[in-house]
This record gives C-alpha cells, structure tokens and sequence, in this order.
C-alpha cells in the first residue's frame, strides 16, 4: 500500500501491467521520454523501452487507426490522447472501426486497445482543455466507455480496461489528479494523501467493468454521478444534511442499471449529475432508464444538475461548472416535490 | 460571379458521347525502367514513382530489369487466378440482379492487381484488404462458398449476417476484415507493420485504397506513422482512374502521380502497369524485400481501369464513355497474360476457353451449394440471436435482455 | 404545386435557394456533374456551372474545413456528405470548429455551413449505409439538427437551414425518399404522390427550424417521434385503434419542448421512437426532458422503442429495424399500465 | 520481445545534458538558391524545398536573388514590430507567472515569420493564424490592450471571456479566430481562398501550422483541396524542431523537408531561413504573387526554433539541452535584422536599446490600461449572461431559461 495521487495511481496500473504482460505497449503524443504532460507514462520509456513506450506523431486519427493494427497483431496497446478534447479526428476510428471490428468479422477479429483521456473542467483549460464527450462515447455499441473518481479506482480499473478484450475508452477526470476537488475553488486543494481511496496497493488488483459503486448511503434521496461530480455531490449532501444514497456509476458503459434501480426505489428520489451539457449528455440516458425501471418507486421528477448548453467558457468556469449551489438547488427541488 | 470564377475544376478527358482520350496518362515502354537493388535510397528510386515499370510488351514478350523469376506454371496458375475471380464476379453480379444478393462490386479489369500481389508476398504477411481486392481472398484460398455465403448473409456467412456483401475477411489467411469506409485499414495495416517489427518478426503488412479514397485523412495516418517508424508495409493505390463519378483528378491526380505520394516524407513510390501481372508481381517482390530487410515502407500506385459500374447501384454511362475502357491503352490484365503466355508457347486459345468453361462450372457448383445455405430471401435463416453475439466478448446483460425482448415478439408474432 | 418525392423535394429547395441568392453553392462527393447518388443535385451543376456545384476529393473532413472557411468568405456552403455513416471523419470540424467559431470568437465570425446526409436503415446497407447518427450532434452546442418526414417539410425545412446563419446538420430518412414507408417491407412501397405532403409548392417557402408537427391527433397517448419512424407510428397507431397524438420532432436541435410536453400533458402516457440504438440516442433526451416537465401528469412510465444496442446488422435488417410490431408492444405495454 | 525491435524510433540529436548537435540540419550560404519566375512550373520550381533560402549572410548582408525591395524604413518598422511582439511576450509571460492570466504562449525566436510575412500581404487577405502568430496580429495593428485584455478574459475581451489567452482574432484585421485544436485552420484557408477563386476576387488566404501539426488530418485536407482546386493560398509550415516534447522527425521530418510534402500534390515547396526577415519576405512575396497570378498554393517551410519553452505549462529542460538556442545556426532573428541595419548605416546600438526601451513603456502602459478593465481575479467582471450569447445567432429559449437559472442561483447566494 502506497499513497498515490491519480497520476501516480496510474502510472502504477501501467507499470504493473506492462510488467506482466510483454505485449503491452503505449502510444501517444509526448508520453515517451517526457512522460506525457500529465505526467502519467513517468519513467516508463526508461524502464520498458522506446518500443513498448512509443512517442506518436500528433495525429489522433493515427494513434487510435495504428493502435487498432497493433492490437490485431497480438499486442495490447494503450493509446493516451493529451486532452479528452482532442479526441475528435480519431472518432471515425473509434466509431467506424475499433467498435465494431469483433462484430463485423463474425467474432474472428478484435483489437483490444485502451484509449486514455484526460476530461473535464475545472482547470482554467478554456474550451479545449476541459471538456466531458464521454455522451458520444456511451452511444456506440462496442466500446465500453469508464471514468474513475479516485486513485483506488483508477488504477483497478484501468487494469481492467487493459487486460479487457474489448475496447475500452478510459476517462480521466482531471481535475482530482491531485485531490478529491469538491466543487469551491476559492479553498485550498485537499490532496489524496488525506482520502482513504488515496490509498492504494502497489502491485497487481482489478476492479471489474461494469459495477457502480455505493461511496455513501443514504435512504431519502438517490443522487447519481461519475467523475469529479462524486466529490462535488459528497461535500453538497454534507452541507445540505440530506439522507442520500451517491452511486459512481464508474463505467457508463456497460451500465450497471441493477445497482441504480435498487437505491432508487429505496429512496424514490433521483439526482443525476455530470459536467458535460445537459441536452443529451449522459443523465438524458441515466435519468430515462431509471424512470423506466423505477416510474412506480418515483416520489418526485429525476432532476439533472450538469453544464449549461454553451461551450466551455474560460472565463465564467465557476458559473459553468455544476458546483456544491447547483446541486444543493437541485436536492432543495427534488425533496420539496410532492 | 461565376463568370470570373478563377477555381480551377478539374475536367476527365472526356465525357458520355465524346470518344475516350487518354492522352493524360504518361506512359513507358515495357523495360524501359531500370530495377534499382532494394538497398536503394529513397532518393535513388525516386524515378520509380514519375515513370511506369512495365514488362510485357504490346506482343507480350517480358522486357527488362524487371522480368520476374516466375514459372510458367506460376503463371498459368496466375492466369487461372485472374480468371476464376472474373468469373466469380460474374456469378455474383448476376445473383444480384437476380434478387439473391442486396448488393455487389466487382474487379473487372483490375485483377492483375490482387492476384499478382498476392502471389509476391508470403503466407505469414497480413493483407488489409479495400473492397475490390476479391482476387486476394480467392488466391489464399478462401473457399468460393464462403465468399459467396458472405455476400448472401446466410448460414453460413462468416460475417454472420452483419455486413453487406463483399465485406470478407479470412482469420486463417491473414486477410483482414473489408470494411465499407474508405481508407480506414491503411493506418490498421501500419499499426500491424509496427507492431511486427515491435516483436522482431519478419512478416509484413500490405493494404489497398483506390485513387479518390487517397483523399481520406487515413491515407496520410498510414504514411506518416509508416515513415516515422519505418513499418515494414506495402501502401498500394489502385488508380482505376475513377471514384464513383469523379475521375482522378478529383482526388489530386491531375499534376502528379499518386506514387509520389509519399515522396515529401521520404518513403519511396513505384508507378507500375496495374493490367501487367508480370510487372505488378515484381514491384510488390521488390518492395516486399525492401521491407523485409529494414527498409521501410513502398508507395505502389497502380494504374489500371475500372472495367465496370462502380457497383450495383451505379451506372457509369451517366458520366464516362461507354466505350472508355476498349481504349485505355494498357489493355485488359486477362488477355495480355493470355497473350505472353501463348507467345511463350505454354498456352493456347483453346487451353484458355475450356479453362474459363471448368472455372464457370466450379463457380456454379459453389453457388448451388452456397444457395443451400440460404439466401437473403429463402430458408435457411440465420437465428435472431446471433444478431446480439460479438458486440462485445461477452453479451452483456442488456443484450440478453434485448434479445429475450425481440425473441418474445417474435413468438407473438408467429 | 407539383407532386414531388423527398429527392425532387430537396432538388427544388436547392434550386430555389441558389437561384434567389448567388452565395449558395454546393459542394460534395460526386454532386456536380453526375448530380448526387441520390440524384438530389440533380442538374444543378447544368444549370448553375462548375462554380456553384462542386465535385469534391472524398474526403469528409476537407469538404466539411473547407466550407466552414468557404462560408467565412461570404459565400454559403451547402456540403453534402454522402451517407451519414460517412459523416464521423469530418466530425472534429463540425464540433471543434463549425459549432464553435461564433461562440468563441465572440459573435464576430460564423460560417452557415448546411450539411446534408441521407440517413437511416431499412434499404439493405449494412453497417455502413444505415446509421442514424443524429444523438450525437443534439449533445453539441451552436449546431442545430434537422431531420424532415415529408417532401413538403423537407424543402421548407431545407430552406430554413441554408438561409440559416447558424450551422445545421440536416438530415434525410433515405428509405422515405421515394415514398412514406410504414415499416413493412412486405408490402409494395407507397409513393409520396399518394401522401398530401407529397405536393409541394415549386417556389420559395420555409418552414422555420425549432418547431415540431402535431401530425396526428389524439388524447390516450403521445408518441414523439422523427423522420421515417413518423409513418411506421402513423400505421402503427391505425392499427392500434388508440387515440395518440403523434408529434414529429423534425428539429431535434433547439427542441420544440412546448409542444411535447402540451401533447403529454394532455395524453398522460408518452411513448418515444427512433430508429438509432436506444442507449443514449436521442430518445433518452426526449423521455428526461418530457419525464422533468410531465412528472406529476404521467400515468405510466415514458418508454422508448428504438433500435438495438448492436451495429445494424444487415441480414436482421428488419429485426433490427423498429417497426410496427415494436411500436404496438410499446403502445400495449403504456395503455396497459396501472 | 524489445530486444529484437526493429522499429525505428526518431531520435533528437541531443538530450538534456548532452551538447546541442544541429548537424542534422541542411543549410545553403545566403544567395546561394536562386528565384525562378512566378509564373515557373512546379517541377521547375522544385530545388526550393530542398535548399533553403537565405538572404542575409553571417555578417548580415544581403546577397542573391532574393534580395526583397523594402526600403531601410520598413525594415527598421520590422525590426520595431519583431522586438515589440518579443516585449509583449515578455510582458505576458510575466503576467502568467504572476497569476494574472491562467496560461501564456511565447514566439520567441520565431518573431520573423509573423512580421516578415504579415508586410509581404496585402491588407484584404485573410489570415488563418496558429497560437505563436502574435505577430501578425501586432502587425495588422490590433491593439496591444485588445490582444492583453483577451488574455485577461476580461471585461474588454473581444471573445467575451470564452477563450483561453492568446486565442485572438480580428475581424477588421482579416484575422481569423485561433483555434486550440491543432491544424484545424488550415482547410479553413484553403476553403475561404476557394471562395475568393470562385468569386473572381483578388485576395488569397494564408495559414500557419507547426512542424508537429503536420500529421494531422487537416494538413492533408488542406493540401489536397488546395491542389485540386489550385486555391490561392500560401500554407506556412513553422519548423521550430519541437512540438512540445517531441522533436521534428516525429513529424517525418527525419527523411525530407516538410517543404517537400506538397511534392506528390504538384504544390511547389520553398524551404527558408525562419529567422531571416528578409528571406521570409522575399518568399512570401513569391507566393502571394504566384498565387494572385492564378499559380495556385505554395508551401513554406521556415527553419526556425521554438527559443522558449512549448507554454508556461511545459519545462522544456526536461527534453532538449539548455542551451540548444544558442547553438541554433540560424540565431536570432531580431539580432540577424538588426545586424543587417546596422551594418548598411540605418541603425546603432544605441537606437536599438532605446527603442526596446521605448517599447517596454508602450508595452506597460497598455498592460495598466487592460488590468482597468480587470483581471481574472480582480473586478470589473463580464456579465454572466454573456455566457449564453453567440453560441447561436439568437438565444434559444433554453438558453435563456438556464441564463435565468444561473442568475437566480447566483441571487440567493449573494
Ligand atoms: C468514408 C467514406 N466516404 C464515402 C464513401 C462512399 N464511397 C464508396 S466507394 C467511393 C469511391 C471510391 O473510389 P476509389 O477510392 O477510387 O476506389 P474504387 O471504387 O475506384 O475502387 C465512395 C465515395 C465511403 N464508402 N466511405
Ligand atoms: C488536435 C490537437 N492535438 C493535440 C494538441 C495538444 N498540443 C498543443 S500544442 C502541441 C504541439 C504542437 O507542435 P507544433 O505543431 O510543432 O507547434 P509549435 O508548438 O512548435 O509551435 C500539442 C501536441 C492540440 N492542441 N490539438
Ligand atoms: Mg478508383
Ligand atoms: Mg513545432
């Protein structure tokens, strides 16, 4: 047991896997001998070499197009892409090809590649260096789409994501690489060594696709979320003194609706929050399927607290981003229904 | 506004009515283009990409530098090869007029292309197949019926009824999975290089777009991640002179040949006589060894003609001569293999017709059976649930959900 | 008047639009000399020369950058991309670029790029001629999504969109280009000269973009639906025997959101239809933002009926497909519940 | 498995360490590379991407073909407007540093490219812009205010607080909006230089993309639409051997010349001195002239290097020896202009100090009159509401809801 921050936590899943497994192998831009602006591929080219550590040229297209080919000829790539912003040239890839090779081919070819992504706000990043596309990503049939929201998770998951035969798109919500941010960013960054998920084992543990987690409990209110949200939504119940179960829903893709569904119907009241825009961001799906499977449990409409309709706007980040009063307003509305 | 228009459009030689012109292309004779050692600098083969290595002469005799160590049972077996995938292709061009198939393309006049290029590489070499490469699927024996299974989405469809046809692959034979957007395998087959020279290997990859998929952002993906690395790949462009309705000027082929493509990242680029097997063998063989030795990447642009619609659903006497293809000067790749080889006295007419009679009937008796496994309309069907297999390696729970969901309909249904 | 199907339609709307103001021009793969694969260029380049109607490299991006600064320059581009399956390599333009250049430039630049692409499953394509990728546009903010049911709509809509100032994304139902197909392959295909919205007016008239159709009334439930599903419901409800208002979205991007949730206000039950994959398609935006607004006059819950969670699979093409059997389940299930 | 890796890894020629190695780099004396016509045929105008085009020698003389006819006084205005965009730079750097702006990008030693060409083009050409273009933003006179209140994201920020520092535009200027995304520009250029094309117009477009930027898509898009449809455009290529971390052969800069990559296009190249305003002119010239002349695109290298660090986000020790700068050969291109001046009698050392003294109070006067209109930190603030505008030409309905939203919440909290 080590404490890390979530650059160091995934670092280590990448140091651990790359240990195991010879055909591991990393591609993107600046992530060799400097070890990636993020500094998450820190040491890795010193201790696996150029060919498993491999510097890109700056073509997002190229990095996921050649991943896939590195991945049908036996090895298992990791693609990082800089910023989660500039994932676009290469979603023909993503959506055309990596997708849906298994299925196209009857099941006779796959590439198992995992593309990671630094996303979200919260930096003073301005339009392209802060965005949440992870909606685009959960629409895609073939791809299962995750993002962690602490170092614990991270590294468990993205081992996960790694050894998967399926591809995986790895969110990383950069804004808590360092600390749990809870949403005021006029007080002074918490870091990790003070979470208990900051605690993390050294060597090998995974965290299977496809299970949210319960990171608090509660019997009045559901609230639902993912990423940097889990933070904002843990210090905003704290403040409003409400009762809540708060799920991280931790893969968006595959969902896990069961452990949604049972809060849910327990507590009859249903918050879902995120960072990317409202209008057919990823609550749209969460909120219709829980008001699918749980009409009859529903005391009060399923709110979304989430970014306004607007593109990331560097100078207004505090007004933007659905912090602690945005949720409090939320959680106000939803148990003041009757 | 228009009539000061300074936009230069590009305009093909001729158009629907007008007599076919092929004036623009630049041509070589047969050997007249000196074979440089594979160790050849980028910039001491850069000639390759401006002229046309050729081989056979207009009278089929083999010329040159880069006459191929091929014997004439290889040839004979080339031919063969040529001519099996035409006759598929008829086969199948007709089932879809039948009605038996929801679509089709073929190679005509472009199968020197695949079959010559198949022959040149290895067994271990992974191909990343465009969708008028049929002739490499039938030369690493892909069974006929399985093709033809493909293209009917029946039983036995190795797709298993998730892709239109001519959209093959063959694990076994190292052919990769056709896929139906343009230029998308080119950076898969550079990845795949990389990924062998990662491993020490000695396989490489080779892949296919035509003249206007050069265009495609993945084209560029390919070469500059090919150059970077050094990925021992063969980039092959099929110039059949047109894209749909638009001819290769269209996707910049008016000022320089496609081989030179690659000439600005260093990666060298061979012009050849696509309709010439002979010639097209010995440009992959040599590219081939170049990769193989360290080399690097070959840009093969291949100048042919697409002999026929684009595909099914297309009609090119809406925008190209009728009689286009009767006057380009390279011929047909059939006739001038027919043609060496009978000058070389190792074939015949008459060997020539009832070798296409067998192969029309060895293309009939796959489809008779390939038909017994179902067509797009008549039984044998394909289970419902299948449609939900190989989403993802295992079905999650909501497509078994899903799939219950249908197959409950289904039986109040029936 | 004239008796018109979709193509002729949006032929006409082009026509009109290029003859009215000389800054139109059309750029797109194989639209100049050949008019289109579909034909809806159709002599457009005879009568509007090489400079208006451009045949362009296949490449999605080039066509999708190059309008975007095409428009910058005073001209205004109509880009047609041949299927909206071919849509995903100019999509970094479209959401880095075109959707963003007013916000980000502080309103002093925009380009009113329409892009055109024939969408939708029914005609035997695959995988790749079958797509509706429109949810994935509705998540962006500054582009505006459009997709017509009728020849009427589709060139007064279409004229909305290229005289538009804002970039829109304007798709066309392809299996409904010759006729209102009710989802039965079955049967001999209908032509739209047997449909009143198949006369169309010859000159100009528009439709403006934001506004939804009441096409069918009825007070037992509301089916919310868009493009080639508009009829397959119509028949469906014939033969249901329920009274169902059917609401046609056709401009998904801004929503019509009064007219929704007035009709599921009225009706109670709400039922949603698409042909894309359910999971965070479009439908789910419709079901939160109708489940937000009708909470409290819901008496069943919203269900979605839409494609499955796979890529479209050419041979289950009509198990695939939402027909009417699908959508009589749906409607069953809705009145059924208690 | 690595052991036996054949994959070739570009590598720089030096690293943190080491000793600075510029070997790799091809130059050509000053004059040595002669000027064709514009009206010269790509072929003939080929030998310009390999060469590099070099006006002022080492003790600043201007020698050859390509001597530009500017008048002392516009090269005294250049060296002016290089060594104000270099104080500028400075100034903001600093700000960054002091927490006053969140982010900063220098062009420091690559001030020649923006000023030389900025006064090479006429006013009513457009211009597509990268991040280290600041230059030809001074130059096209957007105020220093402006350009300082952008960075601030304050109440005077011609993009309303929605972008990050150095995302500028001017619209009177015929500057177009920078983008964050790499290359994205580019087809924008050539598409807008279609439209002056189309409608008979005589203004051309130009755009910048770095060395790194190359490998994207839109480069290809950009090239491929300018040679086809022989657009009047000058697409720059700013080579300043790094992109962030990675050195320029990552881009394929290892084999040729990125003025050789619009090669197999038919786009003649020029590869220039980056650093030598007089060079750049004279080539800019060229091009606009060439390309006014319906010659359609031209692409130009400049050789230059990146003289600070990628952004104040980046540490650049921790990939290239300290003191690469200084080796570079090419030096510094104020130091090179100012030479030239001085050495021809129309400048002293003294006139310099005093001018860059003169520009430190421009410079800081024009930073205390942006912080009045606030700072990231410090009052005035934008209007929230603002938020909500442009996004469509007209507020949609839901926009004004969520702006009604946004203020209610913000009233009951304050
Ligand atoms: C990304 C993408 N864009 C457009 C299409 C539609 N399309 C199919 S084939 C074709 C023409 C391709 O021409 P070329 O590359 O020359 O190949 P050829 O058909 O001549 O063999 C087009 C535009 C597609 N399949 N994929
Ligand atoms: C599409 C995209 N990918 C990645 C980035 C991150 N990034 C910003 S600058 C940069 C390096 C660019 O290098 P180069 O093109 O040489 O320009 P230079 O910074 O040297 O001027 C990278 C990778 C980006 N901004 N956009
Ligand atoms: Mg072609
Ligand atoms: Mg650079």
């Amino acid at each position: 047991m080590s404490q890390m921050n979530m650059i160091q936590a995934i670092n280590s899943a990448l140091d651990v896997v790359m240990e195991k497994d010879p055909t591991v192998i990393i591609l993107g831009e600046d992530v060799g001998y400097f070890g990636g602006v993020f500094r998450c591929t820190d040491g890795l080219q010193a201790k696996y070499g150029e060919h498993r550590v491999i510097d890109a040229p700056i073509a997002e297209g190229g990095i996921i197009g050649s991943a896939i080919g590195i991945g049908v000829n036996g090895l298992r790539p990791v693609a990082e892409i800089q910023f989660a912003d500039y994932i676009y040239p290469g979603l023909d890839q993503i959506i055309s090809e990596l997708a849906r090779l298994r299925y196209r081919s009857g099941g006779e070819y796959f590439s198992p590649v995992t593309i990671r992504a630094p996303c979200g706000g919260g930096i003073r990043g301005g339009q392209t260096h802060s965005q949440s596309p992870e909606a685009l990503f959960t629409h895609l049939s073939g791809v299962k789409t995750v993002m962690p929201s602490s170092p614990y998770d991270a590294k468990g998951l993205l081992i996960s994501a790694i050894e998967s035969n399926d591809p995986v798109i790895f969110f990383e919500p950069k804004r808590i690489y360092n600390g749990p941010f809870d949403g005021d960013p006029n007080k002074p960054a918490t870091p990790w060594s003070k979470h208990p998920a900051g605690e993390v084992p050294d060597g090998y543990y995974s965290i299977p696709l496809g299970e949210a987690a319960v990171v608090e409990e509660g019997d009045e209110l559901s609230i639902i979320t993912y990423g940097t949200m889990v933070h904002v939504a843990q210090a905003a119940v704290r403040n409003a003194g409400v009762k809540a179960d708060i799920i991280d829903v931790r893969t968006l893709v595959p969902l896990d609706v069961e452990t949604l569904t049972r809060s849910v119907k327990k507590t009859g009241r249903c918050l879902i929050a995120h960072e990317a825009s409202r209008f057919s961001g990823y609550g749209a799906e969460l909120s219709a399927t829980i008001q699918e499977e749980c009409f009859w449990h529903l005391e009060a409409p399923i709110e979304r607290v989430a970014g306004w309709e607007t593109p990331y706007p560097h100078a207004f980040e505090w007004d933007y981003f659905p912090g602690q009063d945005r949720i409090l307003a939320g959680i106000r509305s939803i148990m003041e229904a009757v | 506004m228009t009539s000061k228009s300074r936009l230069h459009i590009p305009r093909p030689s001729a158009r629907p009515g007008e007599a076919p012109d092929f004036s623009y292309l630049s041509l070589s004779e047969a050997g007249a283009v000196s074979r440089p050692a594979t160790s050849a600098t980028a910039s001491e083969a850069e000639y390759l990409a401006q002229n046309l290595v050729r081989v056979m002469d207009d009278d089929g005799i083999a010329q040159g530098d880069w006459i191929p160590d091929l014997s004439p049972e290889q040839k004979v077996e080339a031919l063969r090869l040529m001519l099996l995938t035409r006759e598929y292709d008829n086969r199948l061009q007709r089932a879809q007029r039948q009605g038996k198939i929801s679509f089709y393309m073929q190679s005509l006049g472009e199968e020197a292309v695949s079959i010559g290029q198949g022959m040149a590489l290895e067994a271990g070499d992974m191909l990343f197949p465009a969708y008028r490469n049929q002739g490499l699927f039938i030369l690493r024996n892909t069974s006929l019926v399985d093709l033809m299974c493909q293209c009917l989405s029946n039983t036995r469809d190795m797709c298993k009824g998730r892709q239109m046809p001519v959209m093959y692959h063959n694990r076994k034979g190292n052919l990769f999975s056709v896929s139906g957007n343009l230029a998308t395998q080119y950076p898969h087959a550079v990845g795949w290089a990389m990924a062998s020279a990662i491993k020490g290997e000695d396989h490489i990859a080779a892949s296919w777009v035509g003249d206007g998929s050069t265009a495609e952002a993945d084209f560029h993906y390919a070469l500059t991640f090919a150059a970077v690395y050094q990925a021992p790949v063969i980039l092959n462009v099929v110039n059949n002179q047109w894209a749909i309705s638009t001819f290769q000027g269209f996707a910049g082929g008016e000022r320089r040949p496609f081989a030179a493509r690659g000439q600005g990242l260093g990666i060298p680029g061979i012009r050849v006589d696509g309709n010439d097997l002979l010639a097209v063998y010995a440009v992959t063989q040599w590219a081939a060894k170049r990769a193989r030795e360290g080399g690097g990447p070959t840009l093969i642009e291949h100048v042919t003609y697409r002999g026929g619609a684009h595909s099914t659903s297309d009609d090119p006497t809406r925008y190209r001569p009728k009689d286009e293809w009767q006057a380009f000067p390279l011929g047909d790749p059939v006739e001038r293999l027919k043609k060496h080889l009978v000058n070389e006295g190792h074939w015949s007419d008459e060997q020539h017709e009832a070798l296409k009679e067998q192969l029309k009937e060895t293309v009939m008796a796959a489809w008779k059976e390939a038909i017994s496994y179902g067509t797009m309309t008549e039984g044998p069907m394909l289970d419902v649930s299948i449609m939900f297999d190989d989403v993802y390696e295992e079905v999650p729970q909501q497509l078994k959900d899903q799939c219950e969901e249908l197959i409950a309909l289904k039986g109040t249904l029936s």
